[in-house]
């Protein structure tokens, strides 16, 4: 789940390591009530400041995916369904604004760039 | 105890080789400072001085609120020193290397001693001179870690040594300090395993100071902008640090201390920010180095 | 040529053909005859030569006297007269009324610049340089203070001259030693407290034939044939019994080591120990016990000794031994202070290692 | 602590310390042999004290060479990892300097016990004529200090750092040529024997050194 963290991309690792649990949450990786590692072990693990963990694990908690139970640990909130897919659809809008951004720096216009996109599609939906 | 070490105007000379005119660097406690710098940059003599091994010409360093080296022996019971070059002795094997020590330090944790030992899979009958180039320095980590230090200093305590190797010690540093909150002061060349663990960075070049920020202001506050249409002379409200030409139309400036909202500066003077480049902890310490030896040194906006 | 050199020019000439004594012995003997004339002759012209140069050595010196002890030495710094006095006081002490035979014995001094001069020919006038302190001084005038001729028997026994004793502590250790060590049968009985013992040892009775036996076991008989004077034994018509002594049968040794010319035969015990003898005599006998020495009877000098020291010869024997005896060296020459100054020593030198890299990481 | 710098030094200087322990006990015996009650004729004094003071010279060369190689082994691991180890332990520099002394006088303890046990049986089986005597214990007293001495100047000067090392060095180097240049131009200056009547005699630190080594005096 946490494999490709890259400590040198510009958005800092809790920013990363927060979306990853989120998207996890949303696809249903993690079960609503499930344990999630201690910060002391996760951090141990991605060999990451340990400060990164925990400001992680609150942002998620802000956002109501996780819950912190002093002492207890971690778990993995019971999200509503529609939570979680108002979550997938946040996450595809951000790929796509990537993707425009990147197709205009390459200098693709929108209708080559939509053209495309429907031509990968239908080769799947076949 | 608001820093772990605390060192102000700081000067020492060994001979006319090499010199540390004034030194000013402070890590807050319980964070994980990372210390970086070239090759002969007075990493090691620093924390030579830090470790009250080498007595300052003049300037005042406290580690752990103590003045130093007048409390020398105090304050290294409670800190924990992987030194560049292991220095135990050879003939003795790892059991006895860690008996030596532990009798040194009252605080030393014997059952968590076991654990490393087995955790890092080190044969205790072996002869400390036998042990390959990272059994050696996981049993020097080992040694520091066993003794609860409340200061670990790590002078390149990886480098050189294999993936596997590195990945156990870090992952017994940061498990350590993650459950006591020791301060680490961790000087190495491996930049990206500094930028996965350290909170404060600080940069030391020619016996300098060249900067010692927070992680995310050190990587976020240096950028690489992509304009066009410059005037030649700019008074910028970040600090420039070198102005490229690429091409006819664009130039590539460096710049520090860059926030979003400065976009505004470049419409009022007539110029367009076509790109908004973020370097990485590698190559900001690489452009900060190469600027900072051409600039002459100015004293930094610190903090 | 000075009389010393022609007697050995004389014994050469005379041993040198004895060694062809099988052929011509009457070339040998006319050679002989020439030589002896020749001899006469030249002994004539040295007598002239030396009476010449001691009437030079007189002429010109100042003499100092005090007490008996005439001093003539040429005008120096040395400091003469008062180490005179001292020493003729030393003398005096020692050797009582008996000392005024030096009177006859004048001492002529050549004073030399330590400087410049280095001594030339010796001559009859003993050369010192003249930075010698008063101290020294004294030393080698009681030096020159022999009464050996005074009583020529005395210093036969003694075997050495007659002088003051000086440091006698000194050299009762070293007599001590004597007594542990020497291989003699008697001197180790002596040194067991057998008094006769004693007599035999320090020659003091008349020397009777069984004196050797007396002195040295079978076994130290042996080794003095076989190895003291194996030189003079090992040779000639002696060759046999000598091989028969080495193969261990005593009485060939014994006929050896009487065969030995007399008075070549080492004693016991050494000049230290008889003088010592002597200065427990003074001891004893007072300042006139030499006074009284000299005018004894020649006869063994047990006798006269005893006489001269107004003792028995047992208790003076007896004191002699007693004086030695508590004269013993200390053993380990370690005085307690040293330990001191060892273990100072130490601590100073750890102490030294201690600035050794305490703030240089070298 | 000591307890650990002991055993440290134990281990690197263990075959030094063993062989010297051997030779310690072995060496009085040596010294009296020939001299045994059992044997014939037992030697005069004369003899026995020859013998004795023959064999007594190797008394404080073994004391000097037990000095030496102990207080080397003392410092070796420490100028291989150029003191940094020693000056990163928590306590001050005299304290340690002062362990690693103790622990190499405890472990010189050892040829000098084996010494006095040596020299006791040597004199007790040894048959002594009159007016000799045994002097086991005043000989173990002085190869115990001759070991000390010895050790502590090789241990003050393998402490330092070489650069100290070779001050010592030039300065009797500098003396040695002084001496060398003086008397090939013939200038009549003696600097040797000053300096060695200094170190040898009373009370001078290698005192203890010279004299006769008896185990078996007047």
């Amino acid at each position: 789940m946490f494999d490709h963290i890259d400590p040198r991309s510009p958005t800092p690792l809790y920013a990363q390591l927060a979306s990853r649990l989120r998207l996890a949450v949303a696809a249903g990786e993690l079960r609503p009530g499930e344990a999630l590692p201690s910060v002391r072990r996760l951090a141990a693990q991605l060999r990451v400041n340990p400060a990164t963990v925990v400001q992680a694990y609150r942002d998620l908690e802000h956002e109501g995916f996780l819950e912190m139970r002093q002492g207890a640990g971690t778990f993995v909130r019971d999200v509503p369904t529609g939570r979680r897919t108002s979550e997938r659809i946040r996450q595809a809008t951000v790929l796509v604004r990537q993707l425009i951004a990147d197709a205009g720096r390459l200098g693709v216009s929108l209708d080559e760039l939509h053209s495309a996109i429907l031509e990968e599609m239908g080769a799947k939906a076949s | 105890m608001t820093h772990a070490i605390d060192i102000r105007g700081l000067h020492y000379r060994a001979g006319r080789s090499f010199e540390i005119p004034s030194l000013d660097l402070r890590v807050p406690t319980g964070a994980i400072y990372g210390f970086l710098g070239p090759n002969g940059s007075g990493k090691t003599t620093t924390i030579r001085l830090v470790l009250g091994l080498l007595r300052p010409r003049a300037g005042d360093i406290r580690v752990l609120d103590r003045p130093m080296p007048r409390q020398a022996a105090d304050v290294l019971a409670r800190v924990g020193y992987v030194p560049e070059q292991p220095h135990l002795d050879p003939t003795l094997t790892v059991r006895e290397a860690m008996r030596f020590q532990a009798a040194f330090y009252p605080t030393w944790d014997h059952a968590w001693a076991e654990e490393l030992l087995v955790a890092f899979e080190l044969d205790e009958r072996r002869l400390f001179g036998k042990l390959s180039k990272g059994q050696k320095g996981k049993l020097m980590m080992l040694l520091a870690l066993a003794q609860r230090p409340e200061l670990l200093v790590l002078d390149e305590p990886t480098d050189g040594l294999d993936p596997v190797v590195r990945r156990d010690m870090l992952a017994a540093l940061i498990d350590y300090v993650s459950e006591g909150g020791a301060t680490v002061f961790i000087s190495s060349h491996l930049v990206h395993e500094l930028e996965r663990m350290c909170d404060w960075i600080g940069v030391m070049d020619q016996g300098r100071l060249v900067t010692e920020l927070p992680m995310e202001r050190f990587k976020n506050g240096i950028k690489r902008l992509v304009v066009s249409g410059a005037p030649p002379a700019v008074a910028a409200p970040f600090s420039l640090l070198s102005r490229e030409r690429n091409g006819a139309a664009t130039e590539t400036w460096l710049v520090r201390g860059w926030e979003p909202e400065m976009h505004a500066f470049f419409d009022s003077v007539g110029a367009s920010l076509q790109r908004v480049i973020d370097l990485d902890l590698e190559d900001g310490f690489v452009e900060l180095l190469r600027t900072f030896r051409t600039l002459p040194p100015r004293p930094e906006e610190v903090r | 040529m000075s009389r010393r050199a022609l007697n050995l020019f004389f014994m050469a000439a005379l041993v040198l053909p004895r060694a062809l004594v099988g052929q011509h012995a009457d070339l040998v003997r006319t050679r002989a005859d020439s030589l002896l004339r020749e001899w006469q002759q030249a002994s004539v012209l040295a007598a002239v030569q030396d009476s010449l140069r001691h009437a030079a050595d007189i002429a010109g010196r100042d003499t100092v006297r005090a007490g008996a002890l005439t001093i003539l030495v040429n005008p120096s710094p040395l400091p003469i007269a008062p180490a005179a006095a001292k020493a003729w006081s030393e003398i005096e002490q020692f050797f009582g009324p008996a000392a005024q035979w030096l009177a006859r014995q004048p001492l002529v001094i050549q004073a030399l610049d330590p400087d410049t001069t280095v001594p030339a020919n010796p001559g009859d006038a003993l050369q010192i340089y003249w930075d010698l302190n008063q101290r020294e001084l004294t030393r080698v005038l009681l030096g020159f203070a022999d009464l050996s001729g005074a009583d020529p028997a005395v210093r036969d026994w003694l075997g050495g001259p007659v002088l003051p004793g000086l440091d006698s502590d000194q050299r009762r250790a070293q007599v001590y030693v004597a007594l542990v060590t020497a291989p003699s049968q008697a001197v180790r009985r002596c040194f067991a407290d057998d008094r006769a013992a004693c007599r035999d040892a320090l020659s003091l009775g008349p020397t009777t034939s069984d004196l050797l036996t007396r002195w040295y076991g079978p076994d130290e008989r042996r080794d003095l044939a076989t190895l003291r004077y194996a030189g003079f034994l090992d040779k000639g018509v002696r060759a046999r019994e000598f091989r028969s002594c080495a193969a261990g049968s005593d009485s060939a040794c014994l006929d050896l080591l009487e065969s030995l010319p007399p008075g070549s035969l080492e004693r016991p015990l050494d000049y230290a120990a008889r003088f010592s003898l002597l200065e427990t005599a003074v001891a004893l006998g007072g300042t006139r016990t030499f006074e009284r020495l000299f005018a004894t009877a020649p006869g063994p000098m047990g006798a006269r000794l005893a006489a001269a020291a107004q003792v028995s010869e047992d208790s003076l024997l007896a004191r002699w031994r007693s004086d030695v005896v508590t004269a013993r060296p200390k053993p380990v020459p370690i005085p307690p202070w040293a330990i001191w100054v060892a273990l100072g020593w130490t601590v100073a030198f750890m102490t030294c290692g201690l600035g050794s890299s305490r703030w240089r990481v070298s | 602590m000591f307890r650990v710098v002991l055993y440290a030094q134990w281990k690197w200087s263990r075959l030094v310390v063993t062989l010297g322990t051997i030779a310690a006990f072995i060496l009085p015996a040596l010294s009296v042999q020939g001299a045994s009650r059992d044997v014939g004729s037992p030697l005069k004094a004369g003899e026995l004290l020859s013998l004795v003071q023959s064999w007594g010279v190797l008394y404080p060369v073994l004391a000097a060479a037990l000095g030496l190689l102990v207080a080397i082994a003392t410092w070796a691991p420490d100028h291989r990892g150029r003191h940094v180890h020693a000056l990163s332990l928590p306590l001050p520099r005299w304290r340690y300097v002062l362990l690693r002394f103790g622990a190499g006088v405890v472990l010189l303890a050892a040829p000098a016990v084996a010494l006095l046990a040596g020299a006791v049986l040597a004199t007790h089986l040894a048959a002594i004529p009159p007016g000799l005597e045994g002097y086991p214990v005043a000989l173990t007293i002085r190869f115990a200090l001759a070991v000390l001495v010895a050790y502590a100047v090789f241990f003050a000067i393998s402490a330092g750092t070489t650069r100290t090392a070779g001050a010592i060095l030039t300065v009797i180097g500098g003396l040695i040529l002084v001496q060398v240049l003086a008397s090939a131009a013939d200038v009549h200056l003696d600097l040797l024997t000053p300096v060695q009547s200094i170190l040898l005699n009373w009370p001078g630190p290698l005192a203890i050194f010279t004299g006769r080594w008896m185990l078996i005096d007047v």
